[in-house]
């Protein structure tokens, strides 16, 4: 079958940083391409070029036979082009409907027939399987269903190829199921597709084929993705071999550190309790508002605490902003990196050093500048953080390094004792996950408390001494790690009645 | 297949409840400023005549027409010192037009065109050139201002032809022109923002530009429009201005802008952008109207008419926040 | 019955002169038994909402000080169609052709004549002071955006020319704001240019524009026996030059009677409502040369 | 392992390429200034002479001074409209308490005390109340205006201290004090913006507010110290200038926050928060003064001086603009 997109030796620069050179692969109609590599590797950048807002420096663009030349995301548009960005492009103060026709939102007589269009996006809205009442506003949901509505939107361009860039990172178990069923339906429907994944179980449930870049390079393209083994995948994409990617050890385990007794907010149900040892990683798993963020947030000071109390070491922890927290030695590393992680125009030394830095202080007043890039470039080198220097502006990384710079504010600090990350390894890929799980036991060998919050089973099972599940707002049960297993874990995640089919 | 159903599990019928909240959240605005009608109404002698509130109205149809462009600029995230020098020139250039011309769609036509010109000039400057909105709109301020002077030679034009003036003071159904025009101002621009493509693309541009853009939106192309249509309001104001005062005056009009931008914000207007309602504004502008009225009324000194404008500024945002506040709570 | 009501309505209420306007004004409604509203009116819209406001009071009649003269067609339109009796004070009303409007009674003197006053006591000083009007460089502080005061500024330089002061050592010194640092500042660039003048007179719109010109000849060591400075207003500004135990370059201002245009006024517009009594067409009142000598007495004979 | 490396490879020696890169960017704007200034001296007659230098410097002294701590509220995505009120308040409260104490330290003391409240105010209300910074700093304006005609019953208040004047005109070392002062300010502003916890904190909850409040930034409280810093600043520009007119006036300084936020946006201060350079805004001070002192030196007809000033401001930041582009290109 004639290919509906061809890549044809593009190349695009930006300043210090090739980030595509020479891509060349090509994708047919009926066919979900998979894009693998590692942050930074220039999966987003090609994507933006299929989306008309980048132009490359160098290279051939084809789709549906035709050479294309975008000048703007319009013109993508218009050639039947549909792209889901890794990061979320939604306007929070307008409707569901709004933001999915915008740009071509329905007019009678000239003015907006806001019916029509309601009805409109209810209907694919229940197509896609997707309860949302197109009237509400963007700013009232949650993350999963923002990311769903631009899938939604995606879709109703009726685009001929359609791209996925990292769809599931904020996204649970149950839109997941949707938006694969979603992705194999457009797939029956002829259309050519192009996903993008750091979950290889994904790849490997979803792709036809697959393609492979590192450092701005296609490395190869698989043809049939179910032939292709897994670690094969991984050697390819980060250039050596990854034995065990979570490389669980066990740890000696001190006395109970830390202790969360009935805290209480405005939202939660009732008031929770738990306890851990200096040494131990708790992971914590939950399908989408759980409530797992919330209970840290509590724990952290980020969110007004109605009663209960937090003891580090039998001491009380009177954190009622995050600042007290850290002083006490408890840091969280947010799930939403755009909105919680990133101060975007500063630069990626800034963005490591902001918290840890009131501890070398000069004179107890003056920065150590030297000191601090010292440290940046410490972090850079040991999470191979892809940037071209340590004074780039972090919006400028790719996603991916965007949330390894992160973690590296947090692992900056010195007087560590609870270490909270919640969703961590959220768009990284196995490398680099791989250098966080040693991290994390290497911070937890040390003594520390280290807390995972991840949605992604197989990461929570695979690194955690023990398991703490929650479903609406509630403690719904407590595994360790001998007996805790997928099913066990999602038998306690999902609503009563609901069968934890996979 | 249940799976679908959970993700808006908390409210159970969410239209509904979105709706009427939505209304009340527009309502409690008006509700509050009708209290206060009321009381007003009740304590204030001479405060409930029809002369006074034709008078209140009067006072703030300039400020009415430009608030509702105004909106729309802050909605998309813009910013626009000009509109006060705007007014002068297009008042100036109408009258000194009128006088050489002696044509009333004439003069009225070349304001409105010079307006349309200088927001033209804005938005460019702005969308295309990527000029910072403050400094873009403040320059074209003192530029607009300066030719105001020079056109007019730093002197009041008179304007001598009755005709025109009828622009200003013309009675229709009990009410003034000016009064009628500021009301078809804020019917336009309501619907416009509501219920157009261009309103909604506005408040796109505003919450988000790479969306709105990544989208298929023209953003350059729909900010020139919006500073365009801000640039012909404000002429219009100018006109109305003018013909009013009978005399196109080069300084008129200084600071107005700041007023318009308060009265914007009152109203619930984000300069943050992506966040505006017609209603709020119309509230917004009668505040300040009515504020400025009662002062009068009761004769309250100059020096301290300062400070109690002030404090209704700040009673008006902060009961406004409270009530946000209480909102999010419940 | 209800409190006859006349309004005062005046361009700059945060004017030291109208504040004390209104306080001669106030002193009238006391005395003849009516109640004085006062209202500030920064332009033409302020000034047309204000009259609206007067009748919604019913009050009848007001007494205004536009700020700008060429209102005058629109005020007395405003007026008549609320039966409002009005009368102008200070500046007088004209209409688009700039003539004054005969309808409306008049006190006060004219920007133009007070200039030419403040004129008159330069020349006399440097007369006094035994200056060559050839080695005497002249500041006109300017602020010509502000139609009054432009006239009085040019009503000082004629004055000065007229007596044979060369047209070329008339420098302006055009100033951003009618405060004294902007005064200050747009001197202190006069002063730079014109190096040659060892002495100099200044006078702008205001007392504080005079000031401005008087601090920045200081910081250039043109001090009081080289500088000779006349204000506009007679305000606290000038007063407070004059308390200083040494005499600064700050000569004298050029007083107007608030006393007179305030009481007065208010007065003629009260009796013109109630009793019918039209006031004269115009009053003219003169302006008095206020230095540091006679400033004792003239703040008596005026009432201040 | 080469993948490691690679990530650095493009440049070989990022640390300094991107050193000397910043150096350049910073130095442009001041290379810019420089050119400027030279041409002028060689064409404007008078300009380069020590006494029009001092005049230039004088007459941006206050200016200067505002901008250091309105450069910190701008760069936390604050915005405040109060510091010309707050200039007048503290000279006239200087003025008065001067008058009745007869001592100099009290007067200062009063003034910046009422400075620091004034700011603390603002800083409250924004930080806390969650008022929008446009309307607080509106309503301290007009609030704090008012107090300071109240005090002073509308007239200036006279100084006849003349130890006080010395706080205006000693000269040292061929300057006058205000001079060294701001000279201060902006070294004090620009080690705090640049190398304390302070600044950077300051950038951060500019850049992301809830980002940097969860990484353990005290917004609120960072807030209320800025707005408080940006009020005895402001104060003691209003002393100052009390001093070298002699006398606390009440009308002083309107309009002032204008030039201000003009000032740091023409230095490349961004309105959104964020970004703020020390020498930028140095730069922006000193345009803004030569532009009006070359004006005045060639006797540019004072409506004519509107145009010029606005295109100045257009020309500056279109070649800011337009370097910038150059290098994303590079
Ligand atoms: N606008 C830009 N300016 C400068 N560099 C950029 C820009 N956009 C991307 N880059 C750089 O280009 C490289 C490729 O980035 P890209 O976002 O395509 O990576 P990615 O493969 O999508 O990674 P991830 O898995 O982390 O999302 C990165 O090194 C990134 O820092
Ligand atoms: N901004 C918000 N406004 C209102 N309710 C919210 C908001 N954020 C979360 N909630 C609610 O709070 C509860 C807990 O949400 P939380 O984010 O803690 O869940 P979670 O388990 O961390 O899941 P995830 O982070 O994966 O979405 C849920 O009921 C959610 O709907
Ligand atoms: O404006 C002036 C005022 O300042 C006072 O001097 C009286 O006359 C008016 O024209
Ligand atoms: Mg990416
Ligand atoms: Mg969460």
């Amino acid at each position: 079958m004639m290919a509906a997109l061809q890549f044809d030796n593009i190349s695009k620069v930006f300043p210090g940083v090739k980030a595509l050179n020479g891509v060349s692969f090509e994708a047919r109609p009926g066919q979900v391409m998979g894009l693998l590599g590692e942050n930074g590797a220039g999966k987003s950048t090609l994507l933006k070029i299929l989306g008309g807002q980048y132009k490359p420096d160098g290279g051939r663009l084809v789709v549906d036979g035709q050479e294309r030349h975008f000048g703007s995301a319009g013109d993508a548009i218009a050639a039947g082009v549909a792209i889901i960005h890794q990061e979320l492009q939604y306007v929070a103060e307008l409707t569901v409907a709004e933001n999915v026709l915008l740009g071509r939102l329905p007019t009678r007589f000239g003015l907006v027939d806001h019916k029509a269009a309601r009805q409109m996006v209810a209907a694919q809205l229940a197509n896609i399987g997707v309860d949302l009442d197109p009237a509400a506003r963007l700013s009232d949901l949650s993350i999963a269903q923002r990311q769903m509505v631009e899938i939604c939107k995606a879709v109703m361009q009726d685009a001929k190829v359609i791209a996925f860039d990292e769809p599931t990172s904020s996204l649970s178990h149950r839109e997941t199921e949707i938006l694969f069923r979603l992705v194999k339906r457009l797939r029956s429907e002829g259309r050519t597709l192009i996903y993008i994944s750091h979950r290889l179980e994904e790849l490997y449930e979803l792709c036809d084929a697959c393609t492979i870049f590192r450092d701005g390079r296609k490395i190869v393209t698989h043809d049939v993705m179910a032939d292709v083994p897994r670690d094969r995948l991984i050697s390819d994409m980060v250039g050596r071999e990854v034995k065990d990617i979570y490389d669980y050890r066990s740890r000696q385990q001190g006395p109970v550190r830390l202790e969360a007794r009935g805290l209480r907010s405005d939202r939660l149900p009732e008031p929770l309790s738990f306890a851990m040892r200096g040494g131990e990683v708790l992971g914590f798993f939950g399908l989408v508002g759980a409530g797992r963020s919330e209970l840290m947030r509590l724990l952290y000071g980020a969110d007004p605490r109605r009663g209960g109390e937090v003891l580090l070491d039998g001491q009380p922890v009177r954190a009622s902003a995050p600042a007290d927290a850290i002083a006490a030695g408890i840091v969280l590393c947010p799930e939403d990196r755009k909105e919680q992680g990133i101060l975007a125009h500063s630069s990626v030394a800034e963005n490591i050093n902001i918290s840890c830095r009131r501890h070398g202080l000069a004179g107890g007043v003056f920065l150590r500048h030297a000191q601090e890039a010292q440290r940046a470039d410490d972090f850079i080198k040991k999470l191979r953080i892809k940037t071209p220097n340590r004074e780039q502006e972090i919006r400028l990384l790719s996603g991916g390094n965007q949330q390894k710079v992160i973690l590296a504010r947090w692992l900056a600090e010195p007087g560590l004792k609870v270490l909270i990350l919640d969703e961590p390894t959220r768009g990284i890929d196995v490398g680099a996950k791989n250098e966080i799980y040693k991290i994390i036991h290497d911070v937890a060998a040390s003594g520390c408390c280290v807390i995972v919050i991840s949605s992604e089973l197989p990461e929570v099972l695979g690194i955690s001494d023990r398991l703490i599940v929650m479903r609406d707002g509630r403690i719904s049960g407590e595994l360790d790690r001998a007996s805790a297993s997928e099913t066990a874990a999602l038998a306690l995640a999902l609503p009563d009645g609901a069968t934890a089919a996979h | 297949m249940n799976t679908t159903t959970s993700t808006t599990a908390a409210s159970p019928s969410p239209a509904m409840t979105h709706t009427s909240r939505a209304l009340l959240k527009e309502h409690s605005m008006t509700l509050g400023y009708l209290v206060l009608f009321v009381v007003l109404s009740f304590s204030v002698e001479n405060f409930f005549s029809s002369a006074n509130i034709v008078g209140l109205l009067l006072s703030v149809a300039q400020i009415g027409m430009v608030a509702c462009t105004m909106m729309l600029c802050l909605a998309s995230r813009d910013f626009d010192l000009s509109v006060g020098s705007t007014i002068a020139f297009a008042g100036v250039l109408g009258a000194m037009v009128l006088e050489s011309t002696g044509s009333v769609p004439i003069a009225i036509g070349a304001g409105l065109l010079a307006g349309a010109l200088i927001g033209a000039g804005n938005g460019v400057l702005i969308a295309y050139l990527r000029v910072n909105a403050l400094i873009a709109t403040l320059a074209t301020m003192l530029m607009v201002r300066g030719l105001a002077f020079i056109a007019s030679q730093g002197q009041a034009v008179g304007i001598a032809d009755e005709s025109f003036f009828a622009f200003g003071d013309t009675v229709v159904l009990g009410l003034p022109l000016p009064i009628w025009m500021t009301v078809v101002c804020f019917i336009i621009f309501g619907v416009l923002l509501n219920h157009t493509v261009f309103g909604r693309n506005t408040l796109a541009i505003g919450g988000n530009p790479e969306a709105a853009r990544l989208a298929g939106v023209r953003v350059e192309r729909l900010r020139v429009w919006i500073f365009l249509l801000q640039g012909v309001v404000a002429a219009l104001a100018g006109l109305i201005l003018s013909a009013r005062i009978t005399s196109g005056q080069p300084n008129a009009a200084t600071g107005f802008e700041l007023d318009v931008i308060s009265a914007c914000v009152l109203g619930g207007v984000s300069l943050a952008g992506g966040k505006a309602r017609i209603f709020g504004v119309v509230i917004g502008v009668l505040i300040m109207g009515t504020v400025e009225n009662v002062m009068n009324l009761l004769n309250v000194d100059a020096f301290y008419q300062y400070l109690v404008r002030g404090l209704i500024l700040l009673a008006a945002v902060l009961l406004d926040q409270l009530k946000t506040r209480g909102e999010r709570r419940s | 019955a209800e409190p006859v009501k006349v309004g005062f309505l005046v361009k700059q209420a945060e004017e030291p002169w109208f504040q004390d306007e209104w306080k001669f004004a106030e002193q009238a409604a006391k005395d003849k038994g009516f109640t004085l509203v006062k209202i500030g009116i920064p332009n033409g819209e302020k000034t047309l909402a204000a009259i609206d406001n007067l009748a919604a009071q019913k009050a009848v009649g007001l007494v205004i000080c536009a700020p700008d003269v060429k209102l005058g067609v629109a005020i007395n339109r405003a007026a008549k169609r609320h039966k409002l009796k009005v009368m102008s004070v200070d500046d007088q009303l004209v209409d688009g052709a700039g003539k004054p409007i005969a309808d409306i009674p008049h006190m006060g003197i004219s920007g133009y004549e007070i200039g030419k006053q403040v004129g008159a006591g330069l020349l006399a000083e440097i007369k006094a002071r035994g200056w060559k009007l050839e080695e005497v460089g002249v500041l006109r502080v300017a602020y010509d955006q502000l139609p009054t005061g432009r006239e009085r500024t040019m009503g000082a330089a004629d004055a000065l020319k007229a007596a044979g002061m060369p047209a070329a050592n008339i420098i302006d010194a055009p100033q951003a704001k009618t405060d004294t640092e902007s005064a200050f500042n747009a001197a202190n660039i006069a002063f730079t240019k014109n190096a040659k003048f060892k002495k100099w007179v200044a006078f702008g719109l205001n007392d504080e524009a005079a000031l401005g010109a008087v601090r920045a000849g200081e910081g250039r060591g043109i001090k009081a026996d080289a500088m000779l400075a006349i204000g506009i207003g007679g305000s606290q500004t000038a007063l407070n030059e004059f308390t200083k135990p040494t005499p600064t370059g700050f000569f004298g201002t050029v007083l107007i009677s608030p006393k007179r245009h305030g009481y007065e006024t208010a007065t003629m517009v009260f009796e013109w409502a109630t009793q019918g009594k039209q006031p004269p067409a115009v009053t003219l009142t003169s302006g008095v040369l206020m230095t540091r000598q006679n400033q004792a007495d003239i703040r008596k004979q005026m009432g201040l």
